[in-house]
């Protein structure tokens, strides 16, 4: 990884895994939501994209992600973790490009601030993509 | 008084510019922007917003020599 | 794992693993909504909760898992797929008794469904709860 | 006509009647449900829904012989 938000190239199921295990032994948390975005194999004007490459202003991404799991913990006091990681270069059609995980007390906190935890990382990653043929 | 700024163009607004990033010349973001679109044609087309020294611009922004400027076309990470 | 939907003791890490390679070959998802549920080391009446242990009407909790996932299925068009382990038997503070996964085309039907899967789990399925001191 | 049925109990209602299951014979779920209570006081108090043959039960029902009730405490599951 190149930081803790940006890893280069795609978020492997090993990653996934080791990701997975951070808060393991939080036993207050009794939710965990996770969302995990992947490259899909689209038609766009007759070709089948096979990878889409990723690009960011790095420096500002990591502002902006650390601004985002501030917030979602102070607006969600239930929540007790928030981990965010985006893909940078190529990532193939199948892989993982965005992982989102948070932990909370209770579901509700958990799914309602996974979401908007996604929701914000679309509105203020400064996150590019290029479909590769 | 005229700041000297670096200038960071991303994703289109590189492919418009035909450079990541350049030196130039302005008082504020508003003639900066229009600075911008005058010699990048291309870039016009693109709605970008701007970024001051990694903060995203809400406004118009007087500038200071050695602030940084990012062109940023809309995002599409996720 | 007693059938698809039901296992014996908690979900390991390793079980959850392998649940997420479910649909890995499937280059038209772009969105995996997951929702863990573990269980809290909660303190009821001055005593902590060492552990809960699951039991359920295992015939009709199969039946309403079969039923939740396809009325997923059909309310979410864009679903593609819809998992639901739930456990059985004790469950240690910490450890996993719940995992759902959805997976979509986009992200807007994966967390959606996810949410609505996690709810009907918890109105339908004929499972009960004691806690372990 | 009266239906001989196995009736299950789960959970608080094991605890209440003291089984896990027994055979009773009742016309219909709605005289099965008073029967129960009049048996095991300590049922009335908990609020139980009934599945016939795996389905929730929603209203009453007509019982056959070979039905199969099962008692269902409030589900805890997730």
């Amino acid at each position: 990884m190149k930081n803790r938000y940006l890893v280069g190239g795609p978020i492997t199921p090993l990653l996934i895994s080791e990701l997975m295990t951070l808060g393991d032994d939080d036993t207050g948390t009794g939710a965990v939501s996770i969302f995990i975005g992947r490259v899909r194999d689209d038609e766009v004007e007759d070709k089948r994209v096979k990878a889409i490459e990723y690009s960011a202003y790095e420096e500002m991404a990591v502002r902006e992600a650390d601004g985002i799991a501030n917030t979602v913990r102070s607006a969600f006091t239930d929540v007790r973790s928030v981990i965010i990681v985006h893909s940078l270069g190529v990532v193939r059609a199948g892989e993982t490009s965005l992982f989102i995980m948070v932990s909370a007390g209770h579901r509700d906190h958990a799914t309602r601030a996974c979401r908007h935890t996604l929701e914000m990382v679309k509105e203020k990653l400064p996150v590019w993509k290029k479909e590769l043929y | 008084m005229v700041a000297k700024v670096k200038v960071l163009y991303f994703a289109a607004a590189a492919e418009a510019a035909g450079a990541t990033e350049e030196l130039l010349t302005a008082d504020d973001t508003r003639s900066l922007r229009r600075q911008l679109t005058d010699k990048y044609p291309a870039l016009a087309a693109i709605p970008f917003r701007m970024a001051l020294n990694k903060t995203m611009l809400k406004g118009e922004a007087q500038l200071t020599t050695n602030d940084i400027i990012a062109i940023l076309p809309p995002f599409q990470g996720g």
